[in-house]
């Protein structure tokens, strides 16, 4: 055990883990993240709390993160490298071990074009990449810089995200093996609204063995109107979604339920898929609907290990 | 080449609106080649300045001059004679010409006619795109003379991020991804899999996070320390 | 300005056109009290032949060196007055005419006014003449080999009209062997010979003439330099090799696309193209009696040439096989040699001509072919549609540059013309020229042309190369664009802005710039627009007789009223 | 702006030497008149023309103008376009320190069309005349 948190147990012992996904408000009120976390108790193994998603300023990853241990949740604390340098990133690390959290999850970050700040400077003084392999010596009695820690290493299970529907493809798979090389312990993946092109993706991985290396959670989101798959497809970057789906949606009557049974059904494919650890249930604003997906998929009630 | 574009007139206008003599100063460097302020563009200046401020019935004498670089001193001597005879000297030479300038001439206002953009190239007549970010420690020979730095708007050394979609940077449409564009280029030079190796953390102490930089080269010093 | 700078200033009557409105004698007074003003005088009319005389004299015994004419301005008189500058050893380009006439008393009625601005127009003149600046001829040493692209037709005419003319002629033929697309056709329009015998005898004259050397499997790969001394490199099994050489023909022709998706239909042996027909023909193929419709529409009437191929070849298999031949079109298009009688000939003839606009189907089922259209002519009369049975139905093909034209126009740094081809559609030059010197076009890569075309386009292409390049060394005004290298950057923007790609960016110690370079304008490329002295960011281009100074004298000469 | 009935606009006229200034020739033989206080300066093609001319004319004049030949008839191809871009980047020039942007600008016409000529002055003239005074001329 690198950290002992209950989602590396739940994975090492081979079960089939839930992860979801909490964003903390655009205030102070705690009130409004221990809303969520009771309303999601019991439904995943561990939450992840945005950092400052999509570059608009929001309560901290780490404060809400306390707000979680609070109610008996265990949060999956994510650092982008956008905001703070080498040096800050550290000590935040450093702080939220000490504090119990015990996931940490290395993104790149959204970049401040598309927040609500877009005239400040970024600091991308390390890359995810850099940054997972910065934890990983941390874990190991290392800073950056080489120097030994004197006291108490952070026990950390490091995460990272991948997403098999950005380009170049196949570099997709080369750059979830730096990952892993850095020291990933676990990943999730952005959520899956083509289906085929992800199991391509996953041809790929088994073929260079990665999925014994590193814990590989399918991102699913249940899509709440045809609109918006219409407007991920368009204009989000890095995001394909399938005419099928598209289809489906659009035949649907009632589109939410249409979301919902779609989210199942991948979630009951992803279980059989070879090299699937789990999944990671994105419901952006809709938080309400996890509890609904997890009982009707199977996935409830959680094993204990 | 330095790449500037010429600040808004209302901003200079400001600036000179205490002023009732000014040198407008081109320079015949970088600001030349990129159509921001090399004679002709001086000239076009000087006349749109003196029409603005007879408009508002304050007029404005404008002396222009054009040299060849205002980033060395020696240039700038030559027009001290110039200078004596106006109250200021808006310059549209790149932020280090109009340092130099500063500080060649300590009694003069000096203000600013461009703002720098950044180091670049030159596309098309009329366009141009940042290439380079100074920082210190040239990465080029990892990834396949496409610079990550400058050209990633994350400027991340393990690339391309999940923003990366038919070659396109997710901040910018118009703008190529970096880093499809390093693997694109390593695939067809046959050393993708160089790309494998994680690149370190960069040292950042060599760009400008170290402090002003300074290059000082004693084998092309006469006498040391000066 | 030089410091001797002595004008002399001369004012024409007009036979009293121009006193009848203003007063010499004001204008002159002005003019006096201006700087360097050495001489004024007054004629009733200058440009009488005694008067250029007299001028000589004058300029002479004042020493004057810069001319200000006063009177009118046109072309004419401008070429008498250089004259006259010449035989008083001026140089002609120290002149400056004031349009006093066309410019002020043509145009008013005579008021105050008329006199302010007849000084105010003497003024500008007078300021302008200070500035003037000689302009002097330059001898060009010049290659006088011509590098001919495409072994077609128009090719080896070009090369020979060339050699006739006493050029060296490289002919680079991209195919294994001289000929072209005309080797596939059964009869030439307006040409009363065989192709294949035509072609035989180019090609031996061609081979068999010493200043004529034949490349073939070879193509243009890229080219530097300018009309006289380009160095143009020729790709030969993947090979390199730069050949020196003073101009190029470029006849690279035309290719056709059978495309009978565009009429729904799709290849068959009864659905054929103008030359899959031209082919058959020329096979002997026999089309006695045969009902056989032909077609020219959906953009392929674009061009007058698939109209005529189809009224040729419809008038052949009327006479030839006594075939019924109907002829569909939305256009008649016959201008040009003979081709209107060609036409009434095939009238004649009995070929039907039916008209249509939209409304037409064609169907080949079974060998036969289908045609139901309906007649705007009739349509009034006896509306309704129309069919009509055939055994073949020849469509015309699409006709587009040959390939490659468009990679072998970025070589040459051409821009295309209407619908891809190589001409530009522009009435100040001619249909063989292009936007540079020293390259021309010959044949059809400027617009699908015909055979009896090509002679003339060959003549039209040698001569002028002829008249730039007419001996090892030619004598040219230097009236192109000059460069300050102290000013000029080597930025390219002249360069990239050039239309006429006469600018080169040159090295040497005698730029005395940072960069030991400075953009040149070639003498023989340039064609004196001005733009790149325009486009200049750091004003280092000076246009003769039109320099910045001398133009912005003109300006500071105007009064300014609040 | 101005109603002054007694302003009368001074306009610098650059004319191509293929065609406006040809056109002006015209103009002449056939005796049109057209305002005297329009001043006329030769160029070899319309894209000889400089911000910079129009700029110091306008330092003295109430209106400027550039004749063209008539599109995609440019001797020199893209002479024209360059014109009408620069006469827009003038105007742009203009109004951002507030002076109407159409004291300046471009018109095509051939050689052969003195009326034409007389029009476009003409037109150009009292254009300006009902701008009024140009406010950024400068008195040295």
């Amino acid at each position: 055990m690198k950290a002992g948190s209950n989602l590396e147990k739940m994975m090492e012992s081979g079960n089939f883990a839930v992860t979801g996904e909490i964003g903390p408000p655009k205030s102070c009120n705690g009130e409004i993240v221990r809303h969520h976390a009771k309303m999601l108790k019991g439904w995943c193994e561990s939450f992840n709390l945005t950092d400052n998603q999509t570059a608009i300023v929001r309560l901290s990853s780490i404060g809400a993160g306390q707000l979680l241990l609070e109610e008996g949740l265990e949060p999956n604390i994510q650092i982008v490298c956008r905001d703070r340098n080498r040096i800050a990133i550290q000590s935040d690390v450093l702080g939220a071990s000490a504090l119990g959290m015990k996931n940490i999850l290395c993104l790149s970050g959204d970049h401040q074009k598309f927040g609500n700040h877009p005239t400040s400077k970024n600091v991308y003084d390390v890359d995810s990449i850099q940054l997972i392999k910065i934890l990983d010596g941390m874990r190991n009695g290392y800073f950056a810089n080489g120097e030994e820690m004197k006291d108490e290493p952070p026990k950390i299970y490091i995460g990272c995200a991948a997403n098999p529907f950005a380009d170049p493809f196949e570099f997709r798979v080369t750059r979830l093996e730096k990952k892993a090389d850095a020291g990933a312990d676990f990943c999730q993946t952005q959520c899956i609204l083509d289906m085929e092109r992800f199991e391509k993706w996953m041809e790929l991985v088994r073929a260079r063995g990665l999925h014994k290396r590193i814990k590989i959670l399918g991102g699913i989101t249940p899509m709440k109107s045809v609109k918006a798959a219409r407007y991920m497809k368009k204009f989000v970057a890095g995001m394909m979604v399938s005419d099928d789906l598209i289809e489906r949606l659009d035949k649907a009557e009632d589109v939410k339920a249409e979301g919902v049974q779609i989210a199942i059904e991948q979630i009951e494919h992803l279980k059989k898929m070879e090299g699937i650890a789990g999944v990671h249930i994105m419901a952006i604003a809709w938080e309400e609907i996890v509890p609904e997906i997890c009982k009707r998929a199977g996935l409830a009630p959680r094993p204990q290990v | 080449m330095i790449i500037a574009e010429r600040k808004p007139i209302d901003e200079i206008l400001g600036f000179l609106s205490q002023h009732q003599k000014v040198l407008v100063l081109g320079c015949g460097g970088c600001v030349t080649v990129c159509l921001a302020g090399g004679e002709k563009e001086t000239g076009i200046l000087s006349s749109e300045l003196a029409m603005a401020r007879s408009k508002e019935g304050r007029p404005l004498e404008v002396a222009q001059k054009t040299i060849e670089r205002q980033c060395d001193f020696e240039y700038l001597e030559g027009i001290r004679h110039m200078v004596k005879d106006v109250d200021a000297i808006l310059s549209l030479a790149c932020g280090i010409g109009i340092q130099t300038c500063a500080e060649a001439f300590p009694d003069k206002f000096v203000w600013p006619g461009v703002n720098t953009k950044f180091l670049g190239v030159n596309l098309n007549v009329g366009e141009w795109a940042e290439r380079c970010q100074a920082c210190g420690q040239c990465v080029l020979d990892k990834t396949g003379g496409i610079c990550p730095v400058a050209r990633c708007s994350k400027s991340i050394f393990n690339g391309p991020c999940g923003g990366s979609q038919n070659g396109k940077c997710e901040v910018d449409p118009d703008t190529d991804c970096a880093w499809a564009l390093i693997h694109d280029r390593l695939a067809r030079l046959g050393q993708v899999e160089s790309l494998r190796e994680i690149l370190p953390v960069k040292d950042w102490s060599y760009s400008r996070d170290g402090g002003p930089r300074k290059l000082v080269r004693e084998d092309l010093e006469l006498e040391s320390g000066k | 300005m030089e410091n001797n700078t002595r004008i002399g200033v001369f004012f024409c009557n007009c036979n009293g056109k121009i006193t009848e409105k203003v007063d010499y004698e004001e204008i002159t007074s002005e003019i006096k009290k201006l700087p360097q003003v050495e001489y004024v005088r007054d004629s009733q009319n200058l440009c009488a032949h005694l008067e250029g005389e007299l001028i000589c004299k004058e300029i002479s015994k004042n020493q004057l060196n810069r001319i200000v004419v006063i009177g009118c301005a046109g072309s004419r008189e401008e070429g008498f007055f250089r004259e006259v500058l010449v035989k008083a050893g001026l140089n002609p380009h120290l002149l400056s005419m004031v349009n006093l006439l066309g410019e002020c008393c043509a145009v008013h009625e005579k008021n105050p006014q008329v006199k302010v601005k007849s000084i105010e127009l003497a003024r500008m003149g007078v300021a302008r003449a200070a500035l003037l600046e000689e302009v002097k001829h330059g001898d060009v040493p010049v290659n006088r080999t011509v590098l001919v692209i495409g072994g077609g037709l128009a090719g080896m005419e070009t090369a020979l009209e060339n050699a006739a003319r006493g050029f060296k002629v490289i002919l680079a033929e991209k195919e294994d062997k001289l000929g072209g697309r005309l080797a596939r056709v059964n009869s030439i329009i307006g040409v009363d010979r065989k192709p294949a015998e035509l072609l035989d005898e180019k090609v031996k004259a061609v081979t068999s003439n010493p200043a004529i050397e034949v490349r073939t499997n070879t193509r243009l790969g890229d080219l530097d330099g300018n009309i006289g001394g380009f160095t143009a490199w020729l790709v030969k099994d993947g090979t390199e090799t730069p050949v020196e050489v003073g101009a190029i023909v470029v006849a690279t022709g035309v290719q056709t696309i059978f495309c009978p998706v565009k009429y729904g239909l799709s290849i068959a042996d009864n659905v054929i193209g103008q030359m899959k027909l031209e082919r058959l023909l020329a096979d002997g193929k026999d089309f006695n009696r045969k009902n056989i419709s032909m077609i020219i529409g959906k953009g392929t009437e674009a061009f007058n040439l698939p109209f005529v191929i189809a009224v040729k070849n419809a008038l052949l298999l009327r006479q030839k096989f006594n075939a019924t031949v109907n002829l569909f079109y939305t256009n008649i298009k016959v201008g040009g040699d003979n081709w209107e009688k060609m036409y009434t000939d095939a009238r004649a003839a009995g070929v039907n001509f039916f008209k249509f606009e939209d409304n037409i189907e064609i169907a080949a089922n079974n060998g036969e072919i289908i045609i139901n259209y309906e007649d705007p002519f009739l349509g009034n009369k006896v509306p309704g549609t129309y069919k009509i049975t055939s055994d073949y139905i020849v469509l015309p093909e699409e006709l587009v540059p040959s390939e490659g034209t468009e990679e072998l126009a970025g070589v040459l740094r051409l821009e295309l013309g209407p619908a891809s081809f190589l001409s530009i559609d522009n009435a100040h030059i001619l249909p063989e020229m292009t936007s540079r010197d020293g390259i021309y076009l010959a044949g059809s890569c400027q617009m699908p042309g015909f055979v009896n075309e090509i002679e003339i386009s060959a003549k039209a292409v040698a001569e002028e190369i002829f008249r730039k390049l007419y001996d090892e060394k030619v004598s040219v005004e230097m009236t192109q664009p000059y460069v300050d290298a102290t000013k000029c950057v080597v930025c390219l923007t002249c360069y990239r802005c050039c239309p006429h790609g006469a600018i080169t960016i040159e090295h040497g110690e005698q730029y005395e710039n940072l960069y030991k370079s400075a953009a040149v304008m070639n003498p023989l490329a340039c064609r004196k627009c001005g733009i790149c002295a325009a486009e200049c960011p750091g004003k280092a281009i000076q246009l003769p007789d039109y320099t910045d100074s001398q133009i912005l004298a003109q300006l500071e000469a105007m009064e300014v009223q609040p | 702006m101005s109603t002054n009935q007694n302003f009368q606009p001074k306009i610098v006229v650059f004319a191509c030497e293929n065609s406006g200034w040809l056109a002006a020739e015209h103009a002449a033989e056939l005796c049109l008149s057209y305002p005297e206080k329009v001043e006329m300066i030769k160029l070899p093609c319309s894209g000889k023309i400089d911000v910079l001319f129009f700029m110091k004319a306008l330092e003295k004049a109430d209106g400027t103008a550039v004749l063209a030949c008539q599109k995609e008839n440019c001797k020199f191809l893209k002479g024209n376009v360059r014109a009408e871009q620069r006469v827009s980047q003038t105007g742009k020039i203009l109004k951002e320190i507030g002076i109407e942007e159409e004291r300046v600008g471009i018109f095509y016409l051939a050689a052969n069309m003195g009326h034409k000529f007389t029009e476009i002055v003409q037109g150009f003239y009292d254009k300006i005349r009902e701008l009024g005074p140009n406010p950024g001329k400068v008195i040295k």
